[in-house]
């Protein structure tokens, strides 16, 4: 499709250190449009950070590697490009929110400089210019242009939040990675972050792959869905598909474990044993061990992903008919 | 020319010992050089002398303090009355153009016309007479108030006439006027830098060929050229004398190698010697009419060597070769008598045999003194001496015995030595004649005398007094070698070799010469 | 702020107060007799009981402890020197200015050459050059600092003749001082720029840099160094400090009329109140300093208040729990 | 087992097939394996043991007695007969280099022992008890610490004369208030963590807690100082015998041999060079070993 923005295609990452090779991100492709919200969900430690980080190409160096697999924007591979072309892109076309705005912002400089820096690289402009630009993005995250002499230091968690979105939308980005962007605040930040953002990606037409382990935030800002568990992920599909019609036990297990006000449930289910230990994966399912729903089959194969309603993926034996009886 | 040019300087006997000459071929033609007509040049140039310690006083009578390094500064900034030629061994005129003796004590000074002190005034009795009330008032209890009594007086009998009171008219009593020590100032020049307390820190004092310019504390002496010195020919060929302080002889010698010094003084012989085949510096090895004594405390607070077998056993223990060749760097052999082979009063009282090692003659003794178990003892020194205990302390292990070091800067020796706290100390007499100061470590009468056993019976009493006024020198010569066979059968010390002072100079300076006790002349270079 | 300072201040007095009384402690340990000391050799024993008396040297040691500080607080009067009788104030000041002149040096040459080789041994980190980088720096750090001054000496003054070899009668002759003092603490500062940098390299803001695009050469300059550097700072405030008294040997080698080569020679003249008077007013120069660096680091960057405050000594390290 | 092989894996599980038991994880072990990996260390561990090794066997290595002066022999340039030439007195500097390494390093022990023993035991205590003690003990290193190291050490041997106990002492009271911040810093570490905690609420005795618990845990932290500080103390005696304090000859100290040896630096400098490269070598072991060791305990700090 033309409109695809981004397209992950059998992405494998991996950690190599001297002791042990972490398998992060194995085999996971995903396309994303224009103007789209992506959310990708999961646990700790599957691996939706690294899969950041590598399409930003911002993986650990020397440790981590990407050993297959395409990251195309708007049909240039990412992975193939140099490092000079890669710096134009990052900040330009696809820029990054991080987990924790208290140390995402550079304690030394003030924070117009900071919004001004990302200007000054990508728009060929003067440096007053820039600092103009960095009070007008200040006022667009509302925070009072006037500030933009101020150090991080002196702004709270949710001001700085506001701060980092402005230096991450100061270029118009055709793709914003925003990396739990909420999860350090505290709720009530939380929803004013959310809504700016929102606000935002609806004005400017940004894509946007938003991520985080809170099911409630994509159900509120995503137009997409996807899961990840152990590096891999295990199902994709529209919000409504994903959240109404869940295909994969991760994802029905991970709905029957979060609090939900609408029903009255007497305890929450908790999806039993451990993540897998990304550096020892199974060459089988990777959830076999916590699954409910496994059969014998399963720690045998490896499932592969199957379409089981138009533009819904899940990667379960249980939909792969070949392998039935 | 010549003979005027002599006059000046008080010069001391350094390369007259023929044997000394012989060993330091180099340095023979020292004592001339003054005699060079190339001094009587006065150059813009400055020279750098750098000695190892930094004196606490530039003029030592004001206080009775007595430092190597204070005398050389002093003695080119003050003239004396008298000078020694150190060529025809005569005492010659400085200040003073003729003297004679009074009666059995007084002797009366004629002195020159034309000289001016520092702050301009002339030269007038008046001044000797206040510099003597120094030597006799603030000296008491040293060597250099030693010649006067308490009550000795000083008259003015005009204005250029003084007569001087000494203790008696012991022959070469005169010849210790040229001492440094004796340099004449006047009353208006000390008032003027503060008194006495001051003065030893801004001696703008005396009439020498150098005036006192600045003393940066840590840093640097600086003087200059006195232009209105009252000899012209003897005005310093230097427009100006930096002398710097580095404790370091290492360092020292490497400011020599590079030129930032011209002179490296009181380097340790062993360490100049490694120098000689060096062409950047020069290396000055010099005898000076002194031996290194080993002394024994016998006095008040003597220990184990109160014991005449301890210190008999020492005296075998050593290792006098050794001590020798590490002490003189190979250059000198072992001393047999008290005084420097050549003196006028030499006598060899012991043989080669009688110096031979003997360890078990040593233990032995030892044993008898009820120190079979080994003893420890304290043994007190100027820094350059260090290898010269070094060696005794090996030869002293092998005895049983452990030697402790202390070796002090020169003004901490000096107060030390004094006291009497030690066991051993190592120091030479300077004895190129019979100064009635001479053996001053027997007469209980000072307080302050460098080393020695301070210590002594009526017998040697009257053996010294009858050496140092004996007129006639040959039976003087006789008396001395009975005083020594007495020294020798009690063990009161024992002779170790000629002391040896080196230097290490620019190569091309010329006119190394020496004042009284091998002290450096600093203002007889020239290039 | 103020209150801050204010307190700095007062924590200043039992500190001067403890290193006044451990100096009174060696001051009365000392051998030798004080009295006797002063008036030398050709005093009498009355001489020096009256001396004793006069010195106060009879009393009760308690109350010549408070005498000792009553002197100091009220006429500056750190006792007087044996050997020249000047108040040891009086001779350790202009010294304290060559050693100040000094220590600036060598604390600039340290961290220059420090920060340099931390920098690149940081960036180059695991490898061969960050093990070169050690090693040089660590050299320096193994070798006896009069044993560099003296070869020093003999390559740039004796063979070279560039430098003088010792004194510092001009400009030239503070080069080589500075030059050892600075080399032997080269090694501290590369490991606190090391760790720093790579500490401030794994940080968030960094990643966001890289996230904007910008060029790892600006990221390395422009967003680490001066973070990095912030700790390097307070070591050098530290230093600046401790360097002072710190010269002992180097002063000594080069002869250079400073704070050091005064204690040294004291030590070697047995002038026990130039070298305790010394050593206490060192102290307090040394604290006020520290002190100075302290308020000056809270003035400039009111972030390292919280650190500095909460530990309460000049270590940020120490706050780790 | 993994999703996907590649050649780094293989290339760990060869090396994992290599080791024949499994061995357990232990902290230690964690930093024994963290150290091993850190060649410099390495070099600066095989040093040390080289340099023990010479310690113990010195009289069967040092060809001649230490104290032998032969007056027939002074100051030869190094050759067979004499190794690394002779001194001044004709003594052998081989064999007093030799005898140097057991008296340096015996001495930089005691001096390291007694600055642990005195410093760490304050800093421990500070650091365990806290509150008051800690500030009472605190307040005292800062005023020990007013005085600049060397500078105390050298005013107190000054005061107390020179000797072994003297520099021990003068070392260790020098030394305090570094030693006893960073054993407090290690514990204040060690005791926030929660295991410490935990055994806090089960009741283990005081005592028992800081020898059982509190030291072995913040061990890491003093055996990087212990290390760095054995190099410390042997530069701090080589300052001192420059000075002429501290040590009296004729103990063959590498201090005072070199101090021995610099009168020559231009004339004969092997008498300095090869003093000053033991000295050299040591203390770059100490420092390699150190660095290492403070790399294996804190990777954080790397």
């Amino acid at each position: 499709m033309s409109d695809t923005l981004l397209s992950v295609k059998d992405l494998v990452i991996h950690y190599e250190t001297e002791d042990e090779v972490v398998e992060a991100v194995n085999n996971i492709s995903f396309d994303i449009k224009k103007g789209e919200v992506l959310g990708l969900v999961g646990e700790t430690g599957a691996g939706k950070t690294t899969t950041a980080l590598g399409i930003l190409g911002l993986l650990p160096a020397k440790v981590g590697h990407v050993i297959q697999g395409s990251i195309e924007l708007e049909g240039q591979d990412l992975l193939k490009i140099s490092e000079r072309e890669m710096r134009q892109i990052r900040g330009k076309k696809i820029s990054m929110i991080f987990q924790d705005p208290m140390t995402a912002l550079n304690p030394v400089k003030t924070v117009g400089d900071q919004i001004a820096e990302v200007i000054l690289l990508h728009d060929h402009c003067s440096k007053a210019e820039a600092l103009r630009k960095a009070q007008d993005m200040l006022a667009m995250v509302g925070i009072v242009p006037e500030r933009y002499r101020d150090y991080p230091h002196q702004f709270s968690g949710g001001m700085k939040q506001r701060i980092v979105i402005a230096i991450a939308l100061a270029c118009k980005p055709e793709l914003l990675i925003a990396d739990e962007p909420t999860t350090a605040l505290d709720v009530t930040i939380q929803a004013q972050i959310l809504d700016m953002m929102r606000k935002l990606q609806k004005d400017q037409g940004t894509s946007v792959i938003l991520i985080t382990h809170d099911l409630g935030v994509v159900a509120e800002m995503c137009d997409n869905c996807a899961v990840m568990y152990g590096g891999e992920l295990v199902e994709y599909g529209s919000l409504e598909q994903v959240f109404d019609n869940p295909k994969h036990p991760y994802t029905r297990a991970l709905y029957k474990s979060i609090p939900s006000l609408d029903k009255d449930v007497h305890r929450l289910e908790v999806i039993p044993g451990l993540v897998p230990d990304p550096s020892d994966l199974p060459e089988y399912c990777s959830f076999f061990e916590r699954c409910a729903e496994k059969c014998p089959k399963c720690n045998k194969y490896d499932p592969v992903r199957t379409e089981v309603e138009p533009g819904h993926f899940a990667k379960c034996l249980q939909y792969m008919k070949e392998w039935e009886g | 020319m010549k003979m005027k040019k002599v006059l000046g300087l008080a010069l001391a006997s350094v390369m007259t010992i023929s044997m000394a000459a012989a060993a330091f071929a180099e340095e023979g033609g020292l004592a001339g050089a003054n005699c060079d007509p190339a001094n009587t040049e006065k150059t813009e140039e400055s020279i750098t002398i750098a000695f190892g310690s930094e004196p606490s006083t530039l003029y030592g009578p004001a206080t009775g303090n007595t430092e190597n390094e204070s005398q050389m500064i002093a003695s080119v900034l003050t003239d004396n009355l008298v000078a020694y030629n150190a060529q025809t061994g005569e005492i010659e005129p400085q200040l003073a153009t003729a003297w004679e003796w009074v009666d059995d004590t007084h002797c009366r000074f004629t002195l020159r016309d034309d000289v001016t002190m520092t702050d301009g005034s002339p030269l007038v009795a008046d001044d000797v007479v206040y510099s003597a009330k120094i030597w006799r008032d603030q000296n008491a209890t040293n060597e250099t108030g030693s010649i006067f009594t308490d009550t000795a007086d000083a008259v003015a009998d005009d204005e250029h006439t003084v007569t001087l009171e000494f203790t008696s008219n012991a022959p070469d009593i005169i010849r210790m006027l040229t001492w440094s020590q004796y340099g004449i100032v006047s009353e208006e020049e000390v008032e003027a830098a503060g008194g006495l307390e001051e003065v030893g820190k801004k001696p703008l004092v005396g009439s020498g060929p150098y005036k006192f310019v600045s003393w940066t504390n840590g840093q640097n002496v600086i003087v200059e050229r006195n232009e209105e010195y009252w000899n012209p020919d003897y005005a310093g060929y230097f427009k100006q004398i930096v002398f710097t302080f580095t404790a370091d002889p290492a360092a020292r010698i490497m400011a020599v190698q590079s030129g930032d010094a011209d002179v490296a003084y009181a380097v340790p012989t062993a360490q100049a010697s490694t120098f000689a085949a060096n062409d950047a510096v020069k290396v000055v090895n010099y005898t000076f009419d002194q031996v290194n004594h080993l002394w024994f405390n016998m006095g008040e607070n003597a220990g184990a060597t109160a014991d005449q077998k301890v210190r008999e056993a020492i005296d075998k223990a050593l290792d006098y070769d050794a001590i020798t060749a590490v002490g003189s760097a190979g250059l000198c052999t072992p001393a047999l008598g008290y005084f420097v082979p050549g003196n006028t009063y030499y006598n060899e009282v012991y043989t080669a045999e009688e110096r031979a090692v003997d360890i078990d003659g040593a233990k032995a003794l030892l044993a008898e003194a009820g120190y079979a178990d080994g003893l420890t003892l304290r043994a007190l020194g100027l820094s350059d001496i260090e290898p010269v205990y070094v060696v005794m302390q090996a030869n002293l292990a092998q005895a049983g015995i452990t030697l402790e070091l202390d070796m002090p800067d020169t003004a901490q020796f000096v107060q030390q030595s004094a006291g009497g706290d030690y066991d051993l100390i190592v120091v030479g007499e300077y004895a190129a004649a019979r100064f009635p100061s001479l053996f001053i470590f027997f007469q209980n009468a000072y307080t302050f005398c460098i080393g020695g056993p301070k210590w002594t019976t009526d017998e040697i009493n009257a053996q010294i007094h009858d050496f140092i006024f004996e007129e006639d020198a040959e039976t003087a010569k006789e008396l001395g070698k009975a005083f020594e066979e007495t020294m020798k059968e009690s063990t009161i010390q024992t002779n170790l070799f000629p002391a040896v002072n080196s230097a290490v100079i620019n190569p091309e300076l010329k006119g190394f010469n020496t004042l009284e006790r091998g002290f450096m002349d600093p203002s007889g270079f020239y290039k | 702020m103020l209150k801050y300072i204010i307190k700095r201040i007062l924590l200043l007095i039992p500190i001067l107060l403890g290193v006044s009384a451990i100096i009174f402690i060696l001051k009365t340990v000392t051998p030798g007799d004080p009295a006797r000391q002063i008036l030398g050799n050709s005093a009498t024993e009355e001489q020096v009981q009256e001396k004793r008396e006069e010195l106060g040297l009879n009393d009760p040691v308690i109350v010549q402890y408070v005498r000792y500080i009553k002197n100091i607080v009220t006429k500056g009067d750190f006792g007087d020197s044996y050997r020249t009788g000047e108040p040891v104030l009086s001779e350790i000041l202009p010294r304290l200015r060559t050693s100040g002149i000094i220590t600036i040096g060598a604390v600039a040459i340290g961290a220059i050459i420090g920060i340099i080789l931390g920098i690149i041994s940081a960036l180059k980190k695991y490898t061969w050059v960050d093990s070169l980088v050690l090693v040089i720096s660590m050299f320096f750090q193994s070798v006896p600092e009069f044993v560099v001054a003296l070869v020093l000496i003999m390559i740039f003054a004796v063979n070279l003749h560039l430098l003088p070899a010792t004194g510092i009668t001009s400009a030239k002759g503070f080069i080589l001082p500075m030059l050892c003092i600075g080399l032997s603490s080269v090694a501290s500062y590369t490991r606190i720029t090391r760790s720093s940098m790579l500490e401030v390299l794994g940080e968030d803001y960094i990643r966001t840099a890289r996230a904007k695009g910008q060029t790892e050469n600006n990221i390395t300059y422009h967003h680490a160094l001066r973070n990095a550097m912030i700790p390097v700072a307070q070591s050098i405030g530290t230093s600046l400090g401790n360097s002072i008294g710190g010269g002992m040997v180097i002063e000594t080698v080069f002869g250079v009329p400073g704070v050091g080569k005064y204690i040294v020679d004291s030590i070697t003249q047995r002038n026990y109140p130039s070298v305790l008077g010394g050593a206490l007013i060192i102290a307090i120069v040394l604290t006020l300093i520290n002190l100075i660096v302290d308020i000056s680091f809270v003035l400039i960057d009111p972030r390292l208040k919280t650190t500095i405050i909460a530990s309460g000594a000049k270590k940020p390290k120490a706050k780790a729990a | 087992m993994a999703k996907m092989h590649t050649p780094a894996m293989e290339k760990i599980e060869k090396k994992n097939r290599k080791r024949k038991k499994p061995v357990n994880s232990t902290p230690a072990y964690e930093a024994w394996k963290r150290f091993r990996r850190n060649k410099t260390a390495i070099i600066g561990l095989v040093v040390v043991g080289i340099l023990i090794l010479i310690a113990i066997f010195a009289p069967l290595i040092a060809p001649y007695d230490y104290t032998m002066q032969d007056y027939t022999a002074m100051m030869q340039a190094p050759s067979k007969a004499h190794l690394f030439g002779t001194d001044a007195y004709g003594r052998d500097i081989f064999s007093r280099v030799i005898y140097g390494t057991r008296y340096s390093l015996i001495i930089a022990l005691f001096c390291t022992i007694a600055a642990l023993f005195s410093g760490g035991l304050l800093g421990i205590i500070a650091g365990y008890f806290g509150g008051r003690v800690d500030t009472i003990i605190m307040r005292i290193m800062d005023i020990f610490q007013a005085i600049p190291m060397i500078m105390m050490a050298m005013c107190i041997v000054s005061v107390l004369g020179n000797g072994i106990p003297q520099l021990v002492a003068a070392v260790m009271f020098a030394s305090m208030p570094t030693m006893a911040r960073n054993n407090r810093a290690a514990i204040l570490r060690v005791r926030g963590s929660d295991y410490i905690e935990s055994s806090e609420a089960i009741g283990v005795g005081q005592v028992e807690m800081i020898l059982k618990h509190m030291i072995p845990n913040a061990a890491g932290v003093m055996i990087i100082f212990f290390v760095g500080f054995l190099a410390v103390s042997i530069m701090m005696m080589s300052s001192m015998s420059y000075i002429g304090v501290g040590l009296a000859a004729p103990t063959p100290e590498w201090g005072l041999i070199l101090n021995d040896g610099k009168a020559y630096i231009t004339s004969a400098p092997y008498m300095m060079f090869f003093p000053a490269l033991m000295i050299m070598i040591t203390c770059f072991a100490f420092n390699l070993m150190g660095d290492g060791l403070r790399d294996a305990f804190d990777p954080k700090s790397k």
